[in-house]
């Protein structure tokens, strides 16, 4: 347990991209696309969650085992929103 | 050197490897089951989304998109201190841990308080859910689905920043104590996973509540 | 047993489609069921320990057996999704030509309005050999309209329309039950369905003193509540021109076709901004908890009585309907249901 | 025998070992936990069991004549949440499950012993303001606490009930958790997951779905008690929700509870197959895949619940389609239990006459989870007495006979005495014809079209209603003989030694009951589970 897992170089590197895309997220939040600016602004988010995921939670450092609880919740909530939605998109067919 | 073995090791394990990993994964368990919590309300959102999608637009128009992105960057800013604080037990130095440990919950009472502040402004405006929510649109029951998810989410939140507060002051009070090494400071790292996990919640609910409907925002 | 298993003997034509399958799976499932049962007990007979230290052959698996047993039921279960999904849609959509009947369900009573204006409280008369759609909404909490005899129930809901359709095959005296539970009263909240000969029907029909039709009443609300100041017949009014509206594809401003149906009909009284008509602008105000849902069911049969607009007339299969304001609206062809097949059913 | 030789035989245990109420209200022992676990639940059980015996005497005319219909809706909500939260989800994972996971994996205890025990206490709290609601006069939302009624339309103690069932699942949350953590990462030396006994792959199955579908209730009841308590809208529709969405949200979880209690009763099933009929479980790595499946799949098919509740019907085909897939590994596990007692060597044992109960009234109630999934059978006795007989042959023909079952299997080693075996095979037997009689004619009235949550109905019903009632007391009679022998036989029973079934698990290896921390020597494991083939060289020995 000598070595730490991730360097501070790393940390540093997230933490500016993590900063940098909320700034985006934000700018381009004032533009209309339409219906594309709910796509955009939750995908960024998806994106920081990954970078907070993979590297100040370690997930890309872990073991497969633990790698696999982190996507458990991730999938079934995939599961339960898709499944319900697809409910309420088919409703008006 | 910190604690002899014998001592940070409890007696249902065998190695301290073993009770490392194990605790790890009890977290990620853990943070597996908060996801499906707020994924219920997620879930609500979206479905509330899809029928009412004028007024939720119209909702998120109306946030605070200074306080919001402020927020998120201040929440950020935590997760690097935290991040930093689990770096420097790692390499077994306590001061600095202390450091980042009081820096990170320092940055976690600012966003509470920024938060605070606009409940307060929410309150003021009368956005808040009941008989004396106001709207200045055609459709205020819709919008008060809105807020009335933005209350239960974000106040959701806020409770699990409180509790990540008191886990964070622990900590200190532990490392104070000498509790922690190079060889032991699982407690830090679990603490960190908890706070990280808090902000990338906070990180979706950003987008969804400030962002969605920021180019309609009125100045 | 057997005189209680005549009571729900199958009195609509679903019914007995509902029955060959229900049977079917009993004989399929009941035969797995005793031939594992059997199995098991002669296994535990057969093979019963006969010393204290007797060790049996320790046999693992068969890879053969578990494929087999795997691939087997599967096939069986699909072909089980198949027949059930196709019940369940003969029994969830309704034939066009079938006569509508509205029903309003609250705390604890079932209310029926009928196309002619006739009212009634925890009955329903209905004749032999014609589909029956019943439009239902309910007023406060989620009941479930349920008739034993006819194999058919649905959840009934606040502030929405669902459908349930039956043609009844013998004429009689049939249990309607609530089937989900809606408080104290639950179990109270029953009635029944007569099913008569169409002679009799007709007669039972004439004898209605009824204060004039549905559509009619609805007229006058239209009127009453300003609905024709803005909703002109000649389609220049300010705001959509609702002849012929029902079950005509409706192209919305944010770019979506929805088909106006009852509940986008009720939709659109009780919350107008919810689905805005393409090329208009929402001036109407809200009706919700300003109209009963008695009044919105006087309403929307007005609505969808309103004569068809030029062009997209069918023919209806209007004789079998009972004579009422309007008869049948026409059916565009862009109804959800696959309406030719359905009518060829119905006759 | 010396005195001193005599002294030795008074070994020390995990029961003897710290005496007084502190020392096991502050246990940290998994052992001890999973004792205070079984008080409990059988407390709630028995709670539970009487609100069903009140309801069937109701039921036994059909006129409302011993409650008024609103009290009727009590009894049976109660008994629902009562038998549902306080007893089938816990039942087996958190008595049978905690003592012996850790045994069986070769562990000293769990992964987390102070969560474990917090868990319990976290239980209790739950069932202490649940029981509170109903001293104070009850609920009547039914089980599933459908919205707008239990928001809107209800007058009696609906946010306090939720409250209690908030609670407790936090702690079914948590015993969950230590569960997968124990699974993976305590196993002794050599235990590889194809040597783990399918007791523990099954626990493993439930674990994840635990976790994974419990917070879903939990935001739920959460939101269901924002909208009663401040009434705004999030389900009602006159405030702009939708009642619909509560469904999705409850079935979401509720669905997989059922692979909740179900699937700990299949884990005891695997065991007690194998032991009394000295074979391997018949298709071991199918059995272990079949769990996983059942875990996984049982997320998918939440929607047969609502094929009439207004779901869109192409939505509906999806649900019923997958809750055919879902039926597979059952079947599968169904074909392999049977298949290990060919050509055993079959013994009566008490146990025994549980899990062939189990195989005979789960198959009944897995068939007719069929008819459920068929879409256009559905709709006909869906939310009749068919549903209620369908889930009761799952859920007390199933898991109930399991714990039963294991209950007595494992009953030597936990408490290291035998119960008087004639009278526990009788009261399998009554418990079983009890059962059949009680839940049997309720397919038949489903059938014919009686509503369920009736307090009074058509009197055609009435003839096949009081055999159920018949049954019923029967049934209580059967519950009520073990409670009584099994607890004279803790203090009389014979003594049993530590493998009175010749088992071949770790648990069988230590003594009865075993030490504090389970084993004298840590366990290595060299072996594949169920290798009875090992009898022949200890008798070559002997």
């Amino acid at each position: 347990m000598a070595q730490p897992i991730v360097s501070k170089k790393t940390y540093a590197l997230t933490f500016g991209t993590l900063l940098g895309i909320t700034a985006l997220t934000t700018l381009l939040g004032f533009i209309d696309m339409g219906s594309l600016n709910t796509v955009v602004a939750v995908g960024l988010a998806g994106v920081k969650a990954c970078l907070i995921a993979g590297f100040f939670m370690h997930g890309f450092y872990e073991s497969r085992t633990i790698r696999i609880a982190m996507i458990a919740g991730v999938a079934w909530f995939l599961i339960m929103i898709s499944l319900t939605l697809v409910d309420y998109a088919s409703r008006f067919w | 050197m910190a604690e002899p073995l014998a001592l940070i090791l409890r007696e249902q394990f065998h190695a301290p490897e073993q009770q490392r990993e194990t605790a790890t994964l009890g977290m990620w368990i853990f943070i597996s089951t908060e996801i499906m919590l707020f994924g219920g309300l997620f879930l609500a959102f979206s479905v509330y989304r899809m029928y009412y999608p004028q007024a939720f637009i119209a909702g998120s128009a109306d946030m605070n998109i200074a306080l919001g992105a402020t927020n998120t960057a201040v929440l950020i800013c935590s997760s690097f201190t935290m991040a930093l604080g689990v770096h420097s037990a790692e390499v077994g130095r306590r001061k600095l841990l202390n450091l980042f440990l009081a820096l990170t919950m320092i940055l976690g009472a600012v966003f509470l308080g920024i938060k605070f502040t606009e409940y307060y402004l929410h309150y003021l405006d009368h956005r808040v859910p009941g008989p004396g929510f106001l709207f200045p649109s055609a459709d205020p029951p819709k919008a008060e689905m809105f807020f009335l998810l933005y209350f239960i989410m974000t106040g959701l939140h806020a409770l699990h920043m409180f509790v990540g507060e008191g886990i964070l002051f622990s900590m200190i009070l532990r490392n104070r104590a000498g509790s922690f090494s190079a060889e032991y400071h699982t407690p830090v790292v679990l603490a960190g996973l908890y706070w990280h996990f808090v902000d990338v919640i906070w990180v979706f609910l950003f987008a969804i509540f400030y962002i969605e409907g920021l180019h309609l925002h009125k100045w | 047993m057997i005189p209680a298993l005549l009571l729900v003997a199958p009195a609509s034509r679903v019914a007995v489609e509902y029955d060959w399958l229900f049977w079917s799976l009993v004989v399929v499932c009941g035969g797995v069921a005793v031939g594992i049962a059997a199995f098991v007990v002669y296994s535990a007979i057969h093979f019963h320990r006969r010393s204290e230290n007797e060790l049996p052959p320790q046999i693992k698996g068969s890879l053969k057996l578990e494929v087999t047993w795997s691939v087997v039921p599967l096939i069986i279960f699909l072909g089980m999704f198949a027949w059930g999904a196709s019940l369940y849609f003969d029994i969830e959509r309704p034939p066009a030509n079938a006569t509508e009947v509205y029903i309003v369900a609250r705390q604890w009573m079932w209310k029926a309005q009928y196309l002619d204006g006739r009212r009634e409280i925890d009955e329903l008369h209905v004749p032999v050999g014609r589909p029956v759609k019943l439009i239902m909404t309910s007023q406060d909490v989620i009941h479930s309209f349920f008739v034993p005899a006819f194999r058919v129930k649905q959840d009934v809901l606040p502030d929405r329309y669902t459908t349930v359709w039956f043609q009844p095959s013998k004429p009689g005296k049939y249990h309607l039950f609530c089937a989900e539970y809606c408080g104290a009263k639950h179990s109270g909240m029953i009635g029944y369905i007569y099913a008569m000969e169409p002679r009799e029907y007709a007669l039972w029909l004439s004898q209605g003193a009824a204060e004039g039709s549905l559509a009619s009443t609805g007229e006058k609300m239209f009127h009453q509540f300003g609905c024709a100041n803005c909703h002109h017949f000649d389609g220049q009014g300010p705001c959509p021109d609702l002849k012929g509206l029902y079950l005509r594809p409706v192209l919305l401003t944010t770019g979506q076709t929805v088909v106006a149906d009852e509940s986008y009909i009720r939709e659109s009284i009780v919350d107008p901004a919810a689905k805005i008509v393409a090329g208009f602008t929402n001036y109407m105000p809200v009706f919700k908890n300003v109209l009963t849902e008695d009044q919105l069911v006087e309403l929307l049969a007005y609505i969808k009585a309103i004569g068809p607009a030029p062009g997209t007339q069918q023919p209806s299969s209007a004789g079998s309907v009972p004579a009422t304001y309007g008869g049948q609206p026409g059916i565009s062809g862009s109804g959800p249901a696959g309406i030719s097949t359905d009518q060829s059913r119905a006759h | 025998m010396t005195p001193v030789a005599e002294a030795v035989t008074v070994e020390r245990n995990y029961l003897n070992q710290g005496e007084g109420i502190l020392s096991w209200l502050f246990t940290l022992d998994h052992k001890r936990i999973a004792i205070l676990y079984l008080v409990s639940v059988t407390m709630f059980f028995f709670l539970g069991g009487l609100f069903a015996l009140l309801m069937r005497l109701e039921l036994l005319t059909p006129r409302a004549w011993l409650f008024n219909p609103g009290d009727y809706n009590k009894m049976f909500s109660m008994h629902g949440i009562i038998m549902v939260w306080f007893f089938l989800i816990p039942s087996i994972p958190t008595t049978l499950g905690n003592f012996f996971i850790p045994m069986m994996i070769g562990a000293k205890d769990l992964a987390f012993p102070k969560l474990n025990l917090l868990s319990w206490y976290i239980f209790m709290f739950g069932g202490a303001v649940t029981v509170f609601a109903l001293v104070r006069g009850g609920v009547d939302t039914g089980w599933t606490f459908y919205t707008p009624l239990s928001t809107t339309y209800l007058n009696t103690y609906v946010t306090a009930t939720a409250t209690g069932v908030f609670i407790a699942g936090f702690s079914s949350i948590l015993t969950g958790l230590n569960f997968i953590a124990t699974i993976h990462r305590m196993r002794a030396p050599g235990m590889t997951w194809f040597r783990l006994p399918m007791f523990i792959w099954t626990h493993y199955a439930t674990s994840l779905v635990l976790v994974l579908a419990t917070p879903v209730l939990a935001v739920t009841l959460l939101m269901m008690g924002v909208e009663r308590i401040f009434h705004v809208g999030i389900f009602d529709p006159a405030l702009g929700g939708d009642p619909v969405l509560f469904q999705h949200m409850f079935w979401f979880y509720s669905h997989p509870a059922v692979y909740i209690m179900v699937l700990p009763g299949m884990a005891v099933i695997s065991e007690i197959i194998p032991t009394f009929s000295r074979k391997p479980l018949f298709g071991y790595d199918f059995v272990a895949y079949a769990s996983m499946a059942i875990a996984v799949i049982g997320f998918l098919v939440w929607g047969h619940h609502m094929f009439v509740a207004g779901l869109s019907i192409y939505s509906a085909m999806a649900f019923s389609f997958l809750s055919y897939l879902v039926a597979v590994p059952s079947a599968i596990k169904v074909f392999n239990w049977s298949a290990t007692l060919y050509k055993g060597s079959i013994s009566w044992d008490t146990p025994m006459l549980y899990a062939i109960g189990f195989l005979g009234l789960f198959t009944i109630g897995g068939m007719t989870g069929l008819f459920l999934a068929a879409l256009g059978i559905d709709v006909h006795v869906t939310d009749t007495y068919f549903v209620i007989a369908h889930f009761h042959y799952i859920m007390v023909g199933g898991t109930v006979m399991a714990f039963l079952g294991g209950i007595h299997y494992f009953w030597p080693k936990i408490t290291g005495r035998l119960y008087p075996e004639g009278l526990a095979r009788l009261s399998a037997l009554i418990v079983f014809v009890g059962f059949n009689l009680t839940f049997f004619p309720q397919f038949v009235l489903g059938y014919l079209g009686m509503p369920r949550r009736y307090a009074a109905y058509p009197t055609e019903f009435q003839m096949l209603n009081v055999l159920s009632t018949a049954g019923a007391s029967i049934l209580g009679v059967g519950y009520i003989f073990p409670l009584c022998y099994l607890l004279w036989s803790w203090k009389y029973g014979k003594k049993a030694g530590p493998n009175p079934w010749r088992g071949t698990g770790l648990e069988w290896t230590t003594a009865s009951p075993p030490p504090r921390d389970n084993f004298e020597v840590s366990p290595i494991v060299e072996g594949p589970p169920y290798d009875f083939g090992r009898m022949r060289e200890e008798l070559h020995l002997g």
